[in-house]
């Protein structure tokens, strides 16, 4: 018998903290990605991203991914962590952590989910540059 | 029957506004109602080529009738993460 | 000026604990595998993994794989650990994270890192079965 | 010259033993030091289709000549993680 794989989606104001432990039973490999925000946007020095969703559609869509992912490769479990609000350089605003009995099928897994949600999520990004900032002050 | 149909990110910037109220004719399908916000929203119209229209927090097929009470949303072009 | 990448190898006895935040600056991904132990082998029930690792070697060879990764992927850092020695079910006996600025070359450089460390790296493992240890009580 | 090489996991499962002692003519390559191995240590040699031999702790070709003095230990049938 093989048991529902686990499944977490959680948007927050800000940038994601630590992450626990994630404990999945039987899986052999276990792959976290975090998505951190770079310093330059554009070739420009950014001191932030500021995060737009569409709150229940981006929940929504996040979730039937993690599940059709959990699905279309074999996933133990797929949780999924994204900042909405400001998150400042350095900080991390989106996290991934995939469970799986084996390591290919996480990481072909992960790579999936990341790609198709850039297309079908509706959380959307603005950089907050540096230049204008020190303007508006 | 008058639609509102909400704006994010990129179109709330192009538009200047979080919403637009769209006159159809009753139940319109999905694609009748993207064809006429793009006619009627030149600010929008660069971004309509990737957009797709969400109907209760869904994608959902062109031929797909709009009622009165969905909850409307232009979404697309997005990049999360 | 590229920084040079960040490169660090430790292999040690036991399981692995958990990590400290890994801080590469400028990488806008950061990606952790980690090797978790299985309850079964070849069908049946294991109380662990015993790892015997030719040290010296294995340690040169880690972090020779770990430079070629960086550099035919760009990556900004890599950290290795892993474990010799025994390692009870459910515990981490391998952690690779790769920082990078973007996503592709990170999950590729990981793929391809642990394939050539399967390959070129002189750990073995030897399930301790659960039976087999009743049997000795 | 005789020459010491360590065994690791299946080459010591295999052989019983946690290194070979082998008699060879000064400065052989590797090559002729593992087809050595092979026909005088039966108990390895199904695993000698896989195996490297590491030299100094590296891999070197198999037309590297061994010296005195050199540490050596045969690799393949690996797969830690």
């Amino acid at each position: 018998m093989k048991t529902a794989p686990a499944i977490e989606v959680v948007l927050s104001e800000g940038p994601l903290g630590p992450e626990d432990a994630v404990r999945a039973p039987g899986a052999g490999a276990i792959v976290a990605f975090e998505g951190v925000i770079r310093p330059t946007e554009e070739g420009r020095e950014i001191a932030a991203i500021e995060y737009e969703a569409y709150r229940p559609m981006a929940e929504n869509q996040l979730e039937s991914l993690a599940r059709a992912a959990a699905d279309r490769f074999g996933l133990a479990g797929v949780f999924v962590r994204h900042s909405v609000g400001v998150v400042p350089v350095g900080e991390c605003s989106f996290r991934l952590v995939v469970a799986s009995a084996h390591r290919a099928p996480a990481l072909e897994g992960m790579a999936w989910f990341i790609d198709t949600m850039k297309r079908d999520v509706p959380i959307w990004k603005r950089p907050v540059f540096k230049d204008a900032q020190e303007q508006s002050r | 029957m008058t639609l509102t149909v909400r704006l994010f990110g990129p179109y709330a910037d192009a538009q200047g506004e979080r919403e637009l109220s769209v006159d159809l004719p009753p139940e319109p399908t999905v694609s009748l109602v993207l064809e006429t916000i793009e006619s009627r929203y030149p600010a929008l119209s660069p971004l309509m080529p990737s957009t797709r229209l969400a109907v209760n927090n869904r994608f959902v097929p062109p031929s797909h009738e709009v009622r009165e009470g969905d909850e409307l949303a232009l979404v697309g072009m997005v990049g999360g993460g």
